[in-house]
């Protein structure tokens, strides 16, 4: 047959192949770009931004655990402007489609930066990250309460005509309730999941593994989870979903689509093999082919259960 | 800095608790400086999401040398690699040392545990060589000693236990050395890699007496490459203090510039 | 020093060491004696037991993921009475502690099921189940709806003077309510976690590898997540919590002890490795003896967090 | 039923896709039944929580032998299991096969893939030797013919390709002889292990020609000591059917027992 289709639409948004790296875990883009071919990519994910710089957590920020890693950075960065000074100028010399996580202390916060973000050009789309487990403030707690939820959703919507994916928290008894709220405040599409609050103790000297105490569980270990959340949250709304959590292998991306996923990202797996997003996207392409899949809407969804 | 599939050509004891694992690796042997490492995936750990940084001890066209211990599941794990086997390695990988500074003819090296190893390239490569001070718990702990003296390298050891050379810390021995040694302090130039407790101590001696030093940091890694900012250590600026990435713009840095933290 | 104390207590339920099995791992006993000499145990927990005998799910029940497995099993039991016949015997052959697991679709049942065994003078305490992932009816829902919880567990409260042992949801977005609500009805203990909702997909088949679709994820995987669970709850309430996710070695044990766990159960492990849990016992007594610890009470919730 | 660790004694290609793996197991070894398994934690695969059921092959004092394929993960991490290497067993396990009912003298294998290995012991045992069919898609699947031929019986083979016996299903080569021994239907007793189509057409075939069979079945498992019940199959009961453990009643089940489940 021909060869599959590849592409994949969040609002305004165009992917080339429907698959983007995981926030957080591919720095700002150069840091990857001697082992990858960012232009292989669908798009490029960077680390959340929020509007003034921020420090984040003290050290141990990571720790390994079986099959996955806890995370507590504290989401560290330049600010806004620090970031369109320092990054931007690098991707004018890419044509990946650029996608920007941020997050805020306020609601406010929330606003300003996705206005700042919003009017870059160069920047396709804005992941809202309304669940970091690691920072006191906001955080996660936007990501919880379906109140607090529509209010940043809301603001974002209304500071900028850029594509917005929300990002949510997997910690709740329903992600069906803010997938619609999300929806309904005019996201245009969903990024499920975060990583985990989680926690590791070291029993000999008794303090947690990670200076922040808790951090989020990520990669392979929690995949079953993340597939479970997109499952679900597909089923509740029509706005196209990044699945990640665990993508190691194509056979992973192509489950996250049949559940319901339009795109998929790799996180903790680049720092196993830097080399696994082109990996996926090859395998991706491979795999529907054989299958005699046309696009990736043919096959979104698609689980018979 | 470049992504290889690497094959173990030789695996054996070393010294010590110490084993050395030479691979096949045509790509990355060649671009390497003096104190930089490698990122490795430990084969049949699958429970394993990281990589495992390790300095590199030699390199040339074929490939690299590192030296390891065991002290925790992944390097238990190493152990068990086969002459054949495939290991995934990225690097070279940090900054590594820097050039012997203008003026200075005089290097001085201070190392313990895996830091001998790191050291090794510099040593090699630095035009002049110098004093090189090796500490540890005992003798068994000491590496390295023959290749830094075919090298031309005056090796003065201190071990805990006295089995070998001074008995007490490395600074045990670098102390006295130092004190009889002032009137060179300009021509002088330290180079550290080991423990954190002895980088400090390092640390401390050169900022006290104004001597130029450059530590090789060990902080745990994710990625390796700068991108998860894992690994940062408190660097000073004019205004106070700013994250940098050990993996990335270290593990060497220059004594002053660091932050020390408590514990 | 002296042989250190590992005694436990929930409410008049006296364990002489913290270590139980996680119910549905170790059947209804028997299964495992062969390997496993019962009286090491500080109690045995049993499976799920609901009023009247159950069939619970189709098959394929488990699925095997990266260091944990899916479980749908679906609560199949011979209910109430038919444990009693089949079951009681057995122990009255064994002096360990006896929990029984237990379950209801209605609050009704919860109640019946409660006062049937609760009457049963070899039982030493019922674990409340209000958080079954894998059942239609009731099950998840009593363990993420605050209000249903509380009435489950009042229900429970009133029909046995038994210690009853309340077992978490763990997919919640703030489990300290959850444990004060139980301490405030009466419970006398809970136990922290479930298995987590999941799912795993066959991408060939584009089925679920479950029958019941979704399943509870368990393992070494969700430890860091247990972790967590246990150390909030332990802040929130003052009723000893019985830890459990992903232990495997006397080290994790100690980890959920010092974390806030009172007493710990092996699930998944007992799968891998039969021996664990006696392995566990004599590992954390030696832990404790290399390290000068006289009890549990004196390690337990001593992490520097 | 034991847990035991045992020792890789040998591990080598048997025939076709098939791996022979022996092991010392004094404790387990000596009390294996025909028919019974052993469940086996892979070494070096930390990240598989659960582990794998095998048919005891054949079985001593000393220990016993399993024939295995790789068919995913765990059996592909197996095949670099090495001799001396310790591997953990519970075994042995499951009900196993009967012995001849009263009144049977003429007794009937049938046999595809592992199934082959699972009657092996049977075959032994059984006081008379009768015939055995044995299916598979090319030659190289049909393991034992000799050791079965030694053992004194008739062996039968069918090939899906032809390329070894009558070409098609195992029920190619069982059905024209049964028609040809309807006179001996009274004596004939059948008992086989292979794929879960083979076993339902064994089974058809039994209940429509009144012929006692034992087929023995393939769950997936987890316990695999009837704890988890994962492994649960239909048996008929009275008034419908009640979930009857593979694991621990099974695996091997009389064929007039069983609900067949669609797909
Ligand atoms: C720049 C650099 C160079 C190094 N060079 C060498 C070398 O040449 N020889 C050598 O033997 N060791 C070296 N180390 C230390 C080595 O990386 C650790 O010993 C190793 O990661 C331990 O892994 P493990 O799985 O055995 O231990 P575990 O404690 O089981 O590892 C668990 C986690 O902690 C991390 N970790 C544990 N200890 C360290 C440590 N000291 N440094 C960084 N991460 C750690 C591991 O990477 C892993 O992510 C170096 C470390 C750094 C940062
Ligand atoms: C009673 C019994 C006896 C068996 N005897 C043999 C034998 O003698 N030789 C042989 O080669 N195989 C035998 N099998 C099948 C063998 O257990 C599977 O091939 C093996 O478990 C596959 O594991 P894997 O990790 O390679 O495959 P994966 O598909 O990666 O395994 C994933 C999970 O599925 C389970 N699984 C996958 N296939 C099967 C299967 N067919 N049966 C049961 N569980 C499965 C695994 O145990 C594991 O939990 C037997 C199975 C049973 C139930
Ligand atoms: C080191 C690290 C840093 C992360 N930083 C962020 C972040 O800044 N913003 C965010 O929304 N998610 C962040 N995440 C979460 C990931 O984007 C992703 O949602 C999660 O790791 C699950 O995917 P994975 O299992 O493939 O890693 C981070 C994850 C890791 C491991
Ligand atoms: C096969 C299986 C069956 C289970 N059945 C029950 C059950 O009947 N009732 C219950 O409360 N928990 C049940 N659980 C959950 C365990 O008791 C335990 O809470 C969970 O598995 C986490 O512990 P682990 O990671 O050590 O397995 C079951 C778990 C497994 C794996
Ligand atoms: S290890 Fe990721 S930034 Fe250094
Ligand atoms: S595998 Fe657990 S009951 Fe059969």
């Amino acid at each position: 047959m021909n060869k599959p289709d590849l592409k994949v639409e969040i609002g305004s948004l165009v992917m080339k192949n429907p698959v983007t790296v995981a926030s957080g875990t591919f720095g700002y883009g150069p840091e990857y770009a001697d082992y990858v071919d960012l232009d292989r990519l669908g798009a490029v994910t960077v680390k959340g931004i929020c509007v003034e710089p921020h420090v984040g957590n003290s050290t141990p920020r990571t720790f390994e655990t079986a099959s996955g890693m806890l995370n507590a950075i504290g989401l560290p960065g330049p600010g806004a402007q620090g970031f369109i000074d320092k990054t931007i100028p690098f991707f004018e010399n890419y044509e990946v489609p650029l996608i920007v996580n941020i997050w805020g202390r306020t609601v406010e916060d929330y606003g300003r930066v996705a206005e700042i973000l919003g009017a870059q050009a160069r920047i396709g789309a804005l992941e809202v990250n309304v669940s970091c487990p690691n920072v006191k403030e906001g955080g996660a707690l936007y990501g919880t309460n379906v109140d607090l939820f529509r209010t940043v959703v809301d603001e974002v919507r209304s500071k900028t005509a850029k594509p917005i994916i929300i990002k949510l928290a997997p910690n709740v008894a329903d992600i069906k309730t803010f997938a619609r709220a999300a929806e309904q405040c005019g996201a245009d599409g969903l990024a499920v999941m975060n990583s985990y609050p989680a926690m590791a103790i070291d029993i000999e000297t008794r303090r947690p593994q990670l200076a922040n105490r808790t951090g989020g569980l990520s990669g392979p270990a929690i995949k079953p989870i993340a597939v479970k959340l997109v499952w679900e949250a597909a089923q509740a709304v029509s706005i196209p979903i990044i699945g990640m959590g665990g993508i190691y292998e194509p056979e992973d991306a192509v489950e996250f689509i049949i559940a319901g996923a339009a795109a998929v990202a790799v996180g903790t797996a680049n720092f196993t093999d830097p080399s696994t997003a082109v990996r996926v996207i090859d395998g991706i392409e491979r795999w529907m082919a054989d299958h005699d899949v046309a696009s990736i809407d043919e096959l979104r969804g698609t689980v018979r259960a | 800095m470049k992504q290889e599939k690497t094959t173990v050509v030789e695996h054996r004891l070393f010294h010590g608790d110490y084993r050395q694992l030479t691979l096949a690796a045509p790509a990355i042997g060649p671009l390497v400086k003096p104190g930089q490492f490698v990122h490795l995936k430990i084969p049949r750990l699958g429970e394993a999401v990281l990589r495992r940084p390790f300095s590199i001890f030699k390199a040339d066209e074929q490939g690299l040398a590192i030296l390891y211990k065991s002290v925790g599941k992944g390097t238990d794990s190493m152990r068990s690699l086969q002459p054949g086997e495939p290991v995934s390695l990225l690097g070279p990988l940090g900054n590594g040392f820097p050039a012997l500074g203008g003026g200075k003819t005089l290097p001085v090296l201070v190392a313990g545990g895996y830091g001998n190893a790191a050291l090794y390239l510099q040593a090699k490569t630095l035009p002049v060589k110098g004093v090189a001070f090796f500490g540890g718990r005992t003798a068994a702990d000491i590496l390295c000693i023959d290749e830094f003296e075919a090298l031309g390298w005056d090796v003065r050891v201190a071990t805990d236990d006295g089995s070998l050379g001074t008995r007490g810390l490395v600074t045990a021995a670098l102390n006295p050395w130092l004190a009889q040694h002032k009137e060179q302090f300009q021509a002088l130039e330290l180079f550290a890699c080991g423990p954190n407790a002895m980088l400090k101590a390092v640390g401390d001696i050169a900022l006290a007496n104004r001597l130029t030093a450059w530590l090789s940091m060990d902080r745990n890694m994710a990625c390796g490459v700068g991108a998860c900012l894992t690994c940062v250590i408190k660097r000073k600026t004019e205004t106070g203090w700013e994250w940098a990435r050990c993996c990335k713009d270290g593990p060497v840095f220059n004594a002053k510039e660091i932050v020390w933290e408590e514990d």
